[in-house]
This record gives C-alpha cells, structure tokens and sequence, in this order.
C-alpha cells in the first residue's frame, strides 16, 4: 500500500514540474527564428510546397537518416532475438482459417492499399504524409494480407534485400548530396524543377520513396517476423 | 693517571672487596642463624668453601656457552665494581669511573643476569629454564623503581655520572639523598631488596623451589666463580646504594661501616617477610615502589 | 470557436480511454483503448493544422503498434491454453 | 486550442507513467509507455498551433506571399514524425522483450523477475 | 584528411550492405564488420593526428548545405576526435574479442553492434539537440538488443529493465528538448550558447529536464539498479563496450551541453558525482560477483568523472588533463577486467584465483587494477594528484576528503578481488581456454596503458623531474622474468651496486642523513637479495617486485620535492605489496598492509594538498610553520608516516605482513622498509617542528604514542611463540623507541633516534636473516618445536647471539650507544615519566631476546633435528658482513654520530654531544665506546681462560647423562622448556596487552560492511522499482535545485 503512495507523491511532483512546464507556456505569436526561417525560404532553397517534408528531408536530413538506422536496429534485434529462439513449443496449432469475407476483401483492398502506400510516398514532398506515412501503409496492406490467409507467408530474403538496397541507395542519395550538393543529404542534386510538380524539390520524392519502401519492407519484416514464429509453434 | 697505571690499584680494591664480602656473607649467615636460634656455621665459613672450590676441578661441561654463564655473571659484577668510585676523592680507587658513568653500571647489573641466563639455559638441566625466566621477569619489575628513583637522582643533580653525584652529596647528613629526596631512596631501597635476590624475592635461587638448582649443574670452578660473584655483587651493590643514597665514603672505614649497614637493611626485612611468588613480586613491585618512584619524581619536579 | 468545443471533446475521449487502458482487467479491451487513444489523437492533429503528423499517427501510432500488440497478445495467449 | 492539446498530452504522460509504475502485469507496463509516448507527441504538436494558421503545406498560390505568418511551426511536426517512430521502434522491441519474457517463466508479473538483485 | 562524415556513411553502407549477406557464410561478413571499425577508427585517428601534430583548428559539417541554425551540423574537434577515436578503438576490438559470439548470432548482431558504434559517434559529433536525442535511441536500442546476445533469463530481464529506464529516460529527454526549442528558438547547441537563448524562467525547467536525463543516463548511485543488472547480466564482451564506450560519449555530451546551462549545474553535476562516486564504492565492498562489481566500479569512476566535470572551471586548463587521465585510466582498465572475465568465465570474485594458471594474466589485472586505484606509474595517479593539488589551492577541503574516501573504499574491494586471485584455491578450477581473438584485445589494452602512462607523465609541472629510470629497468627484468633466479640476482645486485655507487657518494659531504638512508635502502637492498641465491627456478616476478620497492625507497631519498616523494612512496608501496603477497598464507595480511598503506599514503596526500594550497612551488620548504593549517598539515602527514612506522593503533597489519612473508623477504621488508616512515618523519619534522592543535601539542602525543607502542610491543613479542611474529612485534618496539627519540624534538633525541634507526636496520635484518635460515632448515617456525640447535648451526648461534646484545643495549655493542644517549635526552628534555615507562620498556626486551635465543638454540636438541644441517651459506654470509659492521659501529660511533650531530646541530642548537677522540661527553654524562670495549673485552678473555685452565680435560656430557628430580629423561621434548616462556608475565600485567586495537579495527570493517549490505537491500531486482528510482531521483533532485515545488 505504502508503495502506492509513494508513486502518488513522486508522480504529483511530475505534475507540479509540467504545471511550471505548462504556466510558462504563453502561445507565441508569430513564428520562431527557425520556423520563420524555413517558413520564408523553405519553398525557395528546397523546392517542395510541403515544408514539413523539406525539413524532415533536407534541413534536418540526418535526424531522419538516425530515424532510419532506429528502425533498421529495431527490425534486426527483433529479427535476430525471435528467430533464434528455439525454446518455444513446437506443436503446430490448428489454423483457423479466416471467414470468407477476409479473403474476398483482402483480394480488393490490397492493390487499392499498396496504391495509397506508394501515392503517399512519391509525393511526399507535395501533399501531407511522405516514406513513414507510406511505408506504414504498405506494410499494414501486408499485415492485413498475412492475416486473410495465414498459411502463405511473405519470402523473407526477397523483404530483407528490398530493404538493404533501399537503404543503400539513401546512403548513396546522400553521400551524392555531399559531391555535388552542399552538404551530406543536400536535395539540390537534381534540378529543383517548377514548384508543384511532381519531378520537383531535388531529390526529396526519391529519398523519401526509398525511405517508404525501406520502412514498408522493415516493418512487413517485423510483423512476418512475429506471424512466423506463431506458425512454426 | 693512565688507564695502565691504575690496573694495580684497581685489583687491591678488587681483593678487598671479595674478602670483605665473604667476611659480610658469612656474618649474614650467621645473624640469620641466631634469628632463628640456630648457632649457625663459622664466620669464615665461605672462605673455606671458596678455597675448596677452587682446588677442585669438573670433569664435565655442557658446551662453550656453559662457560661463558659464569663468566658473564662475574663479568657482571666486576663490571659494576670497575666503573663505580669506592672511595670519593681518592685517586687511586677510583676505578675506570671516569669512562662510563650511572647508565652503564646499570646495565651491567642486568649483564649478569643475562649471560647467567644463557649458561643455565645451555646446561643440561630442563629446569634451569624455568629459573631464569623466573629470574628475568622479576629482575625487570625490580628495575623499574630504581630506574625511577635514578632519574629523580640525575635530574636533582642535572648529572649521570657517579662521581658527580656523591660530591654533590658530600658535607654532612642533611645533603644526603636520604634527606634531600626520602622517596627516591624508600624506592632504592626497596629495589635494593630484588637487586640483592634477599628474602622476599629470592624464589629464583631457592633450593625448595626446584630440586637441584644451577648450583649443582654448576659444580666446582664454574661455582667458584658464581661464589666469589655472589659475595663481590652483594657488597658491591650495596657500595653503590651507598653511593647513590648515603653520600658515598671518603675513607676506608667510612666505606666499610655504611656499606655493612646497607647490606643488613636486606637481612632484616628478608628474615621477617615470606617468599613471593613471581608474579605475585612483579604485582608488588608495579603497585608500592612504582608509585614511590613517582612520587621521587614529582617531588623533584616541583620542589 | 467549434473547434475549440471539438478539441476539448477529443481531449476527454483520449483521457477516458487512457483510464481505460489502463484499468480494464482484459488485455484486448486494454490493446484496443490504446488504439483509441492514438487514433483520437491523430483527429487532434489534424485540428491543430498538422496533417502530416496526423497521418503518421493514424497509419502508424493505432494501426501498426495495435497490430504488433495484438499479434504479441495472441502469442502470450497461445502459450498459457 | 494549444491549451487544450497541451492539458491533454500532459495528463496523457502522467496517466501513462501512472499506469507504467502502478501496474503488475508487463503488457499493461508497455501500454503505459505508449498512452505517454502519445501524450509527449500530442505537447510538441500543440506547441507547433499557432492561432487560427494554416498547415505548412504551401499548395494554394496565396500562401506563397508572406507565408511567415500564415503557417503553423513546421519545426515541431517534423521532430514528432520521428518521435512516433521511435516510440513504434522502441515498443516493438520492448513487446518482443515481454515475449521472450513470457517464454522463460510463463508469467508476465514484473515481480516474478527478480534473479539480478544487490 | 578524410571527411568525418564518411564515418557515417560507412558504419550504415555496411550495415545494410551486410542486409545482403544474410545467408553468407560468417566469417566473411564478420571480417566486413571488423574493417568498417577499423575505417572509423583510422579516420578519427587522423583527424586526432592532426589536432595534435599539425594543430589544424575545429572542422564544422554542415549537413543539408545550409547554416547550423537551419541544419544540424557536426564538429571534430580535439576533443571530439579523442573521443571517437577511444569509441572506435573499443568497438573494433570488443568486436575482435566477441568474434565467436558474432558468429554465431550471423548477420542481425552485427548489424546492432554497427548501429550502436555509429550512434556513439554521432552522439560525441553532433551539435544539434535533437539529433543527439535521435541517435541516443539509437545506442540505447542497439544496447537493449546486444545484451541479449546471451540467451538466459538473466539476460533478457537486465535487458527489459533497461529498455524501461532508458525509454523513460527518453520521454522526459524529449519533452526537455522540445520546450527548449519553445523557450530558445532553435535546436542547435551552438546558437543556443553564442546568444544565451535560455534566460526565461521556463526554459529553466526545460534545461533541468534535458541535462536530469542525461545525469540518469549517466547512471547516478541511487538510481541505477538498471545499469548493474545490465553489467551483470549481459556478456563480458558488452560490459566492456558498455563500461568504455557508452558511459564515454554520454559523459562528453554532458560536457558539452553543460556550456549552455547557467553555472550552478556545475555544482549539482559535482554533488551527483560524489554522491555516486561514495555510494556505488561503498556498495562494491559486499559484491561477490565480478561482473556486478566491475559495474559498481564503473558508476564509481563515472561518478569521479562528474566531480572533476563539476569542478572543471575551478581547475582550469589542468581540467582536460586530469579528466583524460582518469578517463582513459577507466576506459582501459575496465574494457582490460571485463575482457579478462570474458576469458576466465568464473562469477565469484574467489573462483578468479584459476588465474594463476596461467601467471601472465594475473599480470595483466594486476595492472589494471592498479591503473584504476590510481597507482603510479599510470596516468591515473598523475590525475588524481594534480586534482587534489586544484581543489586544495581552491581551498575545497571537504571534496578533497571525499574523493580521497571513496577511492580508499574502492582500493578495499579492488585489492580483495587481487588478493582472491593471486592466492585462492585454484587446482580444482576448471582451465580456461584461451582463443586469439580474446588475448589480442586484453595485450593490447595493457600495452596502451603503459602506453599513455609514459606519453601523458610528462604533461604535468612536476612531472618531468621524476626519475623513470628503475622503471624501465624493471620493465626490462619483467622481460627476462624466465631466467633462472641465481642470473637475475647477480644482475639485480650489480646494478644496485653500480647505482649506489652512482647515488651514495654525491651525499657523502652533503647531507649525512640522506647519506645514511640511501646507504641503508641500498646496501641493506643488497645484503638482503643475497640469500636470493638460494632459490632453484626462475622465482617468477620477485625480482620486478623487488625492484619496485627498491627504486621507491631510493627515490624518497632522492626526491627534491612532494611530488616525487609521493610518486616513490606509492611505488614502493605496489612494490612491498607484491613481495608481501608471495607468502604462502600472507593473502589477508598483504591486504591489511595494503590497505593501511593506502590509508596512510592519502593522508599524507591530503596533507600535502593543503600544504600545497596557495603556493606555486611544490618544494620541500612549502611546509613551514606559517603556512595555514600547518599543525593540521603536520598531523595528517605524521599519520600517513606511523602507518609505514607501525606505530600503536596503525601497527596490526605488521606482525602478519612481516611473518607470513618469505624467508629472504622478511629482512628486506622489515629491516628496510620500515625505514622509509622514519625518512619521512625526519623531512615532516625538520620543516614543521612544532605544531599544536587546541592546546595539546602534537609531538607531545607523539611521544606517549612512541611510549605506549614501545611498551606494548615488547611486551606483546616475549608472548609471542612464533619466532617472526616475535621478530615483527619487537619491531614495533624499537620504531616506537624511534618515534619517542624523535617527538622529542632535541638534538639528543633526534641523535638517539637516528643511532636506533641504523641498529634497527642491523639488528633486525640480522635476526630475520638468521631466523629465516633456521626455519629453512627447520621448516617449522614455532619456537618451541625447536631447540638446542647451538650444536647443528653454530655460525647461525653466534649472529642471534650478536643481535640480541644489540637489541637489547648490552655495553660492549653499539645497542648501548643508543640506549645511553635515551638516558642523556630524557633527563634534559625533562619528559621523565614517559622516559621511566621507556626503560622499563627496554627492560623487557630482554625477555623476549633472552626468549628467541634460548628457545631456539640453548636447550636440548629434539630427535628430528638430529642431522640437521647449518643454514645455507647464502644466509649467513650477509648475516656475517652485517656483524662486521655492528663490530665497528660498536668500536667507533664517533666516525657516523659526530656528523649527524653536526647536521642536527642546525636544527637544535643547544647541548650537543662534544666528542674528543672516542669518549662523548654530554651535559650530564660520558661514555668512552672504545675504553669499555677494552675492558668489557679483557675482563672477559681474562675469565674465560682461567676457567678453561681449570677445566683443561673435562669431556662433554651426552644429551641424557643427566639426571634430575631422581629420573634420567629419554625424550628431548621433556627436557627442553620453551613454551609460554613467561606465563607469569602474562598473568601479572596480561590485561594490559589484550589486543583491542585488533579488536577496533574489526569492528570498523564489520561496521562498513553492514552499512553496505544494508544500503544495497534498494536493488530489489523488480524493474518498475528502478523506474520509480528514477522518477523519485528527478523529483529529489527537482526539489533540491528549485527550493520546494514552485
């Protein structure tokens, strides 16, 4: 009971500290010096109509070349740490086969959700969302797909290699970036091309469609990962 | 006078001290008899053991450190005799005073028993061992008070050396360590008791004690020599409490009638009191003279 | 003003259903309040002029973590039958 | 409005560590870490609100004139784009842990877990 | 130059590039991951190259191509290269040292152990904040999954709790971070720092956020249950990489970031470290599984990190220098233990004694294990020095005893551990199998130690002045360590000649005290290595030891000022441990004598500290009268001192040390070692002579502290039975006779004490050469089981014999001197009760030299020692050049006591000791050394022949022709009465000599262990509760910092 308490009290402290937090938070006005910075010359220097996106791709590039490694990480521990372990019971469950509703509708709306999944990326740069976004989506159009049949399951070599190349080719993306860029993961590589289009904004689409595939493929992998080990019990 | 030159004088001095302290012995003894209505043996008794003693010779020994027991205890009082003045002012006797002073005379007082100890301990006998630790214990617990009542003497005279100290003593009674500091002589005395092994603590050499003694191990010249040792190192000592306490002799008779009176303060209180155990003298000579020791001190500090 | 009213609204609705989660004895209830949770946070993006992040939320925060939930839950309650 | 998303995410990560410490079951742990992961993304995106602005999407042509007081703070969304895939990153793992967990000792109680203690 | 940037393209090129791989076979792909390391390395290594060769300046990265504000952007600077370079270094070679784990786990392992080396990295380069907070997930994940490298339940559930902390830890991080950005405007480190973004109130809430998670990060004392389940949970291997290389990068962000929070964090960053620097040590003490107390150790060095962090600008620019070297001291000496316990794969810290199979590896933790207690030669002792200098100057007293007691409780546990391994039980251990890939990274670690040790010890002021020649040449003996001893001890011994005859001459009209000393450390070093020759074999790494100890006592005497003084007292510490420890059960005595030396030595540190304060040179002379504190310096240097000097309350660690070490060991470390504390004594007192604390006088106390010891040590040896224990308690004696001469503080009594410290020198060397040669031979070392053995070793009898007359002053030898001039100084110096209990005090030595000498040689000779042989020559030929010297010291003192008394005659003045040919009178007394010589002598030859007249024919009696108490005895042991020689002084004085200083002692170690075993009852093991730790830290420390909630 005691130790209730004393979660009580350490947490009420945390209260007052994000209360302190919260009191001198007075909604600012007009926009930081950063933000206004990138707010002004955003569209100009990187070229694409989403500033969300320019930041995320170009200005701070390197945050989301770490975000990739952190997925990457992720996808290969829980690859290495579920795959190995060969303690688990090994008697094969009976599969429930899904209804016939699962099946039909999974032969519809996968095409349409890989489409949406690819939309999302390619023009990342242009309309919200961008390679997480797509990427997530593409990997629940696998998720939904594994679930509708269980017995097939997706080729791990063929995910695994999409992923590396796509990840390679980020790397190169960037180390391109430096030759002819200005810097490490600079988009001006290609033409900045005419605001609004799709072959617009360097090399943004590209980077951020690698990066949709590389996390579509990660992520699939992670939840085939967790379907395998489920079907090999 | 040169050190070679005064070799003669200091062995005439030597001589008369050994028959005066048989002389002494032999009185002891026989005082100790009447006390205890005995007739008691011959005054000249121990000049004739003595004699005999020497006539006689050991077929047997018990190794080169046997030897050197006897001569270290002899070492040990003629040590004493050879650095102490007998006779104040007097140029012939005394001794090598001038070479070693107060300290050293005390060392050779533990000299003896030391190289004693070693010579018993080589002997064959299982309980000489037991003697001599005996032996040393208590002599440390007789030492501590006279190493009080020294340094309560040296620092009233700011000197070590003998000579010094019985001049500073001389011209009358009152001058007398006696008077000047009671304490420092009560403790001497007391010491004087254990240094001399009379009555009270002489568990170490009493034939009750332990069957056979060193004496018997000691047979023939090596117990002529602890002989003319023991007699030389009683009166001796006492020449030196004299020295220390009663303002030194400055003549022959002087020498003779103080020293005489020393010695027999041991005869009396040795007759009355019974024998202490070891420990029971280590305990008695750490409570009363420790403090008087003390006391000699104190009373010199501050007065 | 709507808005305001709208987003107060969504507020309560995540808070309720965090409590939910938190205390509801069965794991899927549970699992599916967070997914509730995450998905009434992404309408609140959108309230706040964030679309990018609201789509983020949705594909990601209630659709993938849910699923990864589920299929961890479905493991767990295969072990103990 | 920022106000709103503000109480909203605070009491979110506060309900969420409540339910992080206070509950025995590990899955019930993990859920506590995502309802505040949510409630820390939901903060950083009401920071970004700014009153009655548009996304930072310039796609009408009159955004493109003096967007500086037209647009919402990108800044934030971006950092939070990362943030919730780090929180799915870190919650995946964190399952596949309760997983691993669950196979040792058949039990998800955190208490039952305690061989590395002093 | 390559572009730093490239580190990060190639960790993740390969990385995913190793994607393809998956199916390869592993060695190739474990060799792709070995040269991605080395390709990091070799770039952070030229850019280190060029800082420090070619001093380019600081090259900034802009990624995006835009302006830091906009982009992130990354520095290598100096600092920053350092940095990469040691992450590289211990990624490359943890991976060389997992190799096997690697391969078996194939392709996905690597890939995390990539991405956390690349995380590290960019964590140390990057500039912008939430970069750093991006990538520190990065490592944090890449960590949870290389714990599991090791499948068992353990380890998964050390993983799981790290996951939760470190993600908690995230959240708040985050939430700093982006009120940050609110309050500051922007994310970059440097903006925020050039225009001091962060002045609202609020932003002070959010920086606390920000750099609270980074401290918890850092895995502070009460909050980190989490981090030790980790170190010991996880592989060897991991603990390595974790202790070196994560603790490494978050520790210099924290460095970093610091410049942009207003001051007062460095006071609170100072409080944790300390907090964590005592507490994890006060923990280490109750650990019995090596990985948990390499974990504890490491809080504890990060801790001390802190501290010198949170005092970075009160060091100044010594700040990089003391940081790097305690740094770099952890980083090696941690990755070296964790390495060796990946080899030797034992838990508790008593199963590391299979070590000793294999010598060379208790070699190699011997090192670091000293590198971390700070030791010299290595670059943590030069650390921990210059800090204690800094922060005494600073006047930072309280800190300075802190840092000084949380090092001394991790020497406690440290030293345990070594003792375990070099003397515990190892046949029944299984062999552990030594692959190349797990040597090459623990060789290279120790190479690198020694390494930096010689590159950064001339860094410091005073540093170039010390002498480093020994040194080399005991690395050299360590090299040769296989050759057989009889050829290393003639090398050893020429060279000591040849380099006393280097160094003794240049004092001979200098400085007689440093004359007699240095003649006494070599000579008496010489004398004592004889009996070396003894010894079959090859007598591995006595000789180094041996070495050791020597060159630190030769140096005390060389040494011009405190630094090199220290530098030599802590080497001959190391050295006379190591010697200590070789005797067969002298396991826990060399660890108290360690631990008192250790004690002793921080003492006298931070005596010298304070001395130090305020002044820049670090001479001799900086200890006067008027410096502050003097009388406080005096006392704290004096107890550092009478810990070497044994005296009363410091003196339980001698009789064990002393006793239980090897034969030939005991004289040298007796006779000599004990010396260095006189040494030291003479320079504390020649510079501060008076010194009062309140109104009680130090050196009064000194002398009562002599007294009691003296008496209390002779006492305690005539009880002893065994025949070294006797020896070393005497010891205690004689440095208690010493002590006393010395608090007098009068030219008598210096000269008194300096006569006994070179008859202490003789004599005991003497007596333990002698007792050594009859335990050789006896092989027992109870004196009682021995006995009439004048009659087999005759030679051995005569030096025993000689001793004793030493020790115990008997006129003729030059004990006497020593004994009379006690007499002369207590009488002037008017100290007369302390004097009296003195004498009494050398009274009782008689007993126990009467005891050595009857117990061992007089007596009857027992059955088994029927044919026993004389000890060996090697024995009694330095025992014989030792009687030489007593001979002429005994025949003409004059020729060494009328120089010293000059040299004291510029100390104390008045009555001096007035020598005209032989005989030196005094104010009180005289005393001619030649004349009673003379006639001691002639007396004696006198006697002796006249009895030996009488008895010319007289044959030896046989062992049984006596008779006594009317039985003849058949058995030897009947007849020979040794044991418990002296019941009756035991029953008379007994209560005095109970040992409750043992007794003290005990119960302050008892103590200190309860206090630990209680304190680590927090880690409960339940990882919500280390969460809630966390949190309740936050809190704690939120409170601390703003003074209640709001």
């Amino acid at each position: 009971m005691y130790k209730k308490l004393l979660v009580f009290a350490t947490i009420f402290i945390l209260a007052g500290i994000f209360l302190k937090l919260y009191q001198n938070f007075d909604g600012s006005k007009t926009l930081n010096k950063t933000a206004s910075y990138y707010a002004k010359n955003g569209a100009s220097e990187v070229g694409s109509t989403n500033i969300v996106t320019a930041i995320v791709v170009t200005y701070r590039g390197f945050d989301t070349l770490g975000e990739v490694t952190i997925l990457f990480v992720a996808a290969a521990i829980i690859g290495f740490f579920l795959k190995t372990n060969a303690k688990g019971t090994n008697r094969i469950r009976n599969l429930r086969f899904s209804s016939e509703i699962m099946i039909t509708a999974s032969k519809i709306l996968m095409p349409i959700m890989f489409l949406i999944g690819a939309y999302v990326f390619v023009n990342g740069h242009l309309s919200p969302g961008g390679g997480f976004q797509g990427g997530a989506i593409i990997a629940s159009g696998v998720a939904f797909f594994l679930l509708a049949n269980p017995t097939l399951s997706v080729n791990h070599k063929v995910l695994s290699v999409l992923e590396s190349t796509s990840g390679l080719i980020f790397v190169l993306l960037g180390i391109a970036g430096l030759i002819y860029g200005g810097g490490f993961l600079d988009n001006r590589v290609l033409p900045l091309g005419k605001f609004g289009t799709l072959f617009s904004a360097g090399i943004i689409p590209l980077v951020y469609s690698f990066i949709g595939l590389k996390v579509g493929a990660e992520l699939s992998n992670i939840i085939s990962s967790l379907q395998q080990i489920q079907k090999e019990e | 006078m040169g050190v070679f030159t005064k070799i003669p004088y200091v062995l005439l001095g030597l001589f008369i001290l050994i028959n005066y302290g048989l002389l002494v012995t032999g009185i002891f003894r026989r005082i100790s008899a009447r006390i205890g209505k005995r007739i008691g043996m011959p005054v000249y008794q121990p000049w004739i053991n003595l004699v005999k003693l020497y006539a006689k010779r050991s077929s047997v020994y018990h190794g080169i450190m046997f030897y050197l027991g006897p001569v270290f205890r002899l070492g040990g009082g003629v040590g004493i005799f050879l650095f102490m003045p007998l006779i104040f002012g007097s140029e012939y006797f005394s001794n090598f005073s001038f070479a070693g002073d107060l300290i050293l005379i005390m060392y050779f007082m533990f000299f003896g028993m030391l190289g004693m100890a070693l010579g018993a301990g080589e002997g064959g006998h299982p309980y000489s061992a037991i003697g001599i630790s005996r032996g040393l214990a208590q002599f440390t617990a007789i030492e501590l008070p006279l190493t009080f009542a020294i340094i309560a003497i040296a620092i009233q005279y700011q000197t070590l050396s003998l000579t010094e100290i019985v001049a500073a003593q001389q011209g009358g009674i009152t001058h007398w360590v006696l008077f000047t500091n009671p304490f420092a002589t009560a403790a001497g005395m007391l010491s004087f008791l254990g240094a001399m092994g009379a009555s009270p603590f002489n568990v170490v050499r009493a034939p009750q004690e332990i069957p056979i003694g060193p004496p018997v191990e000691f047979n023939s010249g090596f117990l002529a020599v602890l002989r003319t040792n023991a007699a030389l190192l009683h009166i001796v000592e006492a020449i030196l409490w004299m020295n220390l306490f009663f303002g030194g002799a400055t003549n022959w008779i002087e020498l003779f009638i103080k020293s005489f009176c020393v010695y027999f303060f041991a005869l009396f209180v040795g007759t009355v009191f019974p024998r202490f155990r070891v420990d029971q003298s280590i305990r008695w000579y750490l409570k009363v003279p420790l403090i008087l020791g003390i006391l000699a001190i104190l009373y010199i500090k501050f007065i | 003003m709507i808005f305001n009213l709208l987003a107060i609204l969504l507020g309560i609705s995540t808070i309720v259903f965090a409590l939910v989660a938190i205390y509801t004895k069965k794991l899927i209830f549970a699992i599916l309040a967070t997914g509730g949770v995450s998905l009434f946070a992404s309408i609140l993006y959108l309230l706040m002029a964030a679309p990018d992040v609201a789509l983020t939320e949705a594909a990601i925060g209630s659709g993938l973590t849910t699923l990864i939930f589920l299929f961890i839950l479905n493991k767990i309650k295969e072990e103990d039958v | 409005m920022e106000y709103i998303g503000l109480i909203t995410g605070f009491i979110l990560v506060i309900l969420g560590i409540w339910g992080f410490l206070t509950q025995k079951n590990i899955l019930k742990m993990i859920i506590g870490f995502t309802i505040s992961d949510t409630g820390i993304n939901v903060i950083i995106v009401s920071i970004s609100y700014l009153k009655n602005r548009t996304a930072p999407i310039l796609n009408r042509p009159d955004l493109l004139t003096d967007t500086v007081n037209k647009i919402t703070d990108p800044v934030p969304q971006a950092l939070v784009l990362t943030a919730i895939v780090i929180g799915v990153g870190v919650t995946a793992l964190m399952l596949s842990y309760a997983l691993r967990l669950y196979q040792e000792k058949n039990t998800l109680d955190i208490n039952n877990f305690k061989d590395l203690k002093w | 130059m390559v572009n730093p940037i490239h580190i990060v393209s190639i960790s993740l090129g390969v990385a995913f590039f190793l994607g393809f791989l998956r199916k390869a076979n592993h060695n190739l792909t474990s060799t792709i991951m070995l040269l991605a390391f080395a390709a990091n390395a070799f770039i952070s290594a030229q850019w280190l190259w060029a800082f420090i060769y070619s001093n380019t300046e600081p090259f900034y990265i802009f990624t995006a191509g835009f302006r830091p504000p906009y982009s992130i952007s990354l520095l290598m600077g100096r600092n920053e290269a350092i940095f990469t370079f040691l992450i590289n270094i211990a990624g490359l070679l943890s991976g060389i040292f997992m190799l096997k784990t690697y391969l078996r786990h194939g392709v996905y392992a690597m890939m995390a152990f990539l991405g956390l080396i690349l995380g590290l990295n960019i964590i140390i380069l990057t500039r912008d904040l939430f970069n750093f907070f991006v990538f520190m997930e990065v490592s944090s994940i890449a960590t949870a999954g290389m714990i599991i490298l090791i499948k068992n339940v353990k380890s998964v559930s050390a993983g799981f709790k790290y996951i939760v902390a470190s993600s908690l830890i995230s959240i708040l991080l985050l939430l700093g971070i982006v009120f940050i950005y609110y309050f500051g405007g922007s994310l970059n480190i440097d903006d925020m720092i050039t225009n001091h973004l962060l002045v609202s109130k609020g932003a002070e809430v959010a920086v606390f956020l920000v750099l609270m998670s980074i401290l918890l990060e850092l895995k502070p004392f009460p909050a980190n249950g989490w981090a030790l389940d980790v170190y010991e949970g996880s592989l060897p291997g991991i603990g390595a990489l974790l202790s070196a290389t994560s603790a490494t990068a978050v520790y210099f962000v924290l460095n970093k970031l610091l410049a942009f929070a207003n001051p007062y964090w460095y006071n609170v960053v100072a409080v944790v470290g300390m907090i964590s620097f005592i507490g994890s040590n006060l923990l280490g003490i109750k650990q019995k599984n090596a990985q948990r107390l390499l974990g504890y150790s490491s809080v504890g060095q990060i801790g001390l990190l802190l501290v010198i962090l949170g005092f970075s600008n009160t060091l100044g620019e010594k700040f990089e220098y003391i940081a790097f070297g305690v740094l770099i001291s952890h980083y090696l000496a941690k990755s070296g233990l964790f390495w060796l316990a990946g080899i030797v794969k034992q838990d508790n810290i008593k199963n590391w004694a299979a070590l000793q199979k294999k010598p060379i590896f208790l070699f190699f933790m011997g090192v670091f294990l000293f590198t971390l207690a700070g030791f010299p030669p290595f670059p943590s002792f030069f650390a921990k020095w210059q800090l204690i200098m800094e922060l005494s100057t600073a006047g930072m007293y309280a800190w300075v005893i802190g840092i000084l007691f949380g090092s001394f409780l991790e020497a406690v546990y440290l030293f345990r551990w070594f003792g375990y391994a070099m003397k515990g039980e190892h046949n029944d251990l299984p062999m552990f199998e030594l692959p190349w890939h797990k040597i090459l990274p623990v060789v290279i670690g120790v190479l690198s130690v020694f390494g930096i040790s010689y590159i950064s010890k001339d860094w410091l002021p005073g540093g170039t002045s010390l002498n480093f020649i020994p040194l080399y040449f005991i690395a050299f003996m360590y090299l040769i360590d296989f050759a057989p001893a009889k050829v290393k001890n003639t090398i050893v011994i020429l060279v000591i000649t040849y380099y006393s005859w280097l160094v003794i001459p240049n004092y001979y009209n200098t400085d007689i005290i440093r004359l007699i000393f240095s003649s006494i450390f070599l000579i008496g070093a010489i004398l004592t290595l004889i009996p070396g020759y003894l010894k079959k074999g090859s007598r591995k790494g006595f000789y180094p030891a041996a070495l050791l100890m020597f060159s630190g006592l030769i140096g005390l005497v060389e040494s011009t000022n405190i630094y090199q003084f220290f530098f030599s007292w802590e080497l001959m510490t190391i050295g006379s441990y190591l010697l200590i420890i070789r005797g067969k059960y002298s396991m826990p005595h060399a660890f108290k004598y360690l631990l008192f030396s250790v004690g002793g030595a921080y003492f006298m540190l931070m005596g010298f500290g304070m001395a130090h304060a305020g002044q820049a040179s670090l001479s001799f002379d900086i200890l006067r009268t008027g410096v502050p504190y003097s009388s406080i310096i005096f006392l704290l240097i004096a107890i550092g001192f009478m810990t070497k000097l044994a005296s009363l309350g410091f003196h339980i660690w001698l009789p064990g040390a002393y006793g239980e070490s090897e034969a030939d060991v005991a004289p040298m470390v007796s006779s000599i070692l004990i010396n260095a504390g006189v040494f030291g004594f003479i320079i504390l007192m020649t510079h501060i002579p008076d010194a009062n604390i309140g109104y009680f006088n130090i050196p009064y106390m000194l002398g009562w502290i002599g007294v009691i010891s003296a008496l209390v040590g002779n006492i305690m040896a005539s009880l002893q039975e065994d025949a070294r224990k006797l020896v070393a308690y005497s010891s205690i004696g004689v440095m208690g006779y010493v002590l006393f001469g010395m608090a007098m503080m009068s030219h008598l009594g210096w000269l008194t004490a300096i006569t006994y410290t070179i008859n202490h020198f003789l004599f005991k060397g003497l007596l333990f050469l002698a007792i050594g040669g009859v335990i050789l031979r006896t092989k027992t070392f109870n004196m009682y089981e021995m006995g009439g053995l004048i009659k087999k070793m005759p030679w051995s009898f005569i030096a025993v014999l000689i001793g004793i007359i030493t020790l115990a002053g008997i006129p003729p030898l030059s004990g006497y001197a020593g004994k009379w001039l006690f007499y002369n100084a207590i009488v002037l110096k008017g100290w007369y009760i302390q004097g009296a209990f003195i004498m009494f005090a050398g009274i009782i030595a008689f007993l126990y030299c009467f005891r050595l000498i009857y117990a061992i040689f007089l007596g009857q000779l027992k059955d088994e020692h029927r044919n026993i042989k004389e000890a060996s020559v090697w024995f009694i030929i330095p025992q014989y050049i030792i009687i030489i010297t007593i001979m002429l010291f005994s025949a003409f003192p004059q020729y060494v006591l009328n120089p010293i008394g000059n040299w004291l005659s510029q100390y104390f003045p008045n009555n001096a000791l007035v020598w005209n040919g032989s005989l030196a009178t005094s104010s009180l007394g005289y005393w001619n050394a030649f004349n009673i010589m003379m006639i001691v002598m002639g007396m004696f030859v006198v006697l002796l022949l006249f009895l030996l007249l009488v008895n010319r024919g007289s044959k030896k009696v046989g062992q049984f022709d006596i008779v006594y108490a009317a039985e003849r005895p058949e058995r030897p042991e009947t007849t020979h009465m040794a044991y418990n020689l002296y019941a009756h002084y035991n029953k008379a004085i007994g209560f005095l000599i109970t040992p409750w200083i043992t007794k003290s002692w005990d119960n302050i170690s008892e103590w200190v262990n309860t206090i630990a075993n209680h304190t680590r009852k927090i880690y409960n093991g339940n990882g919500q509760a280390y969460a809630l730790h966390i949190l309740i830290y936050i809190v704690i420390a939120y409170l601390i910092i703003n003074g209640g909630l709001f």
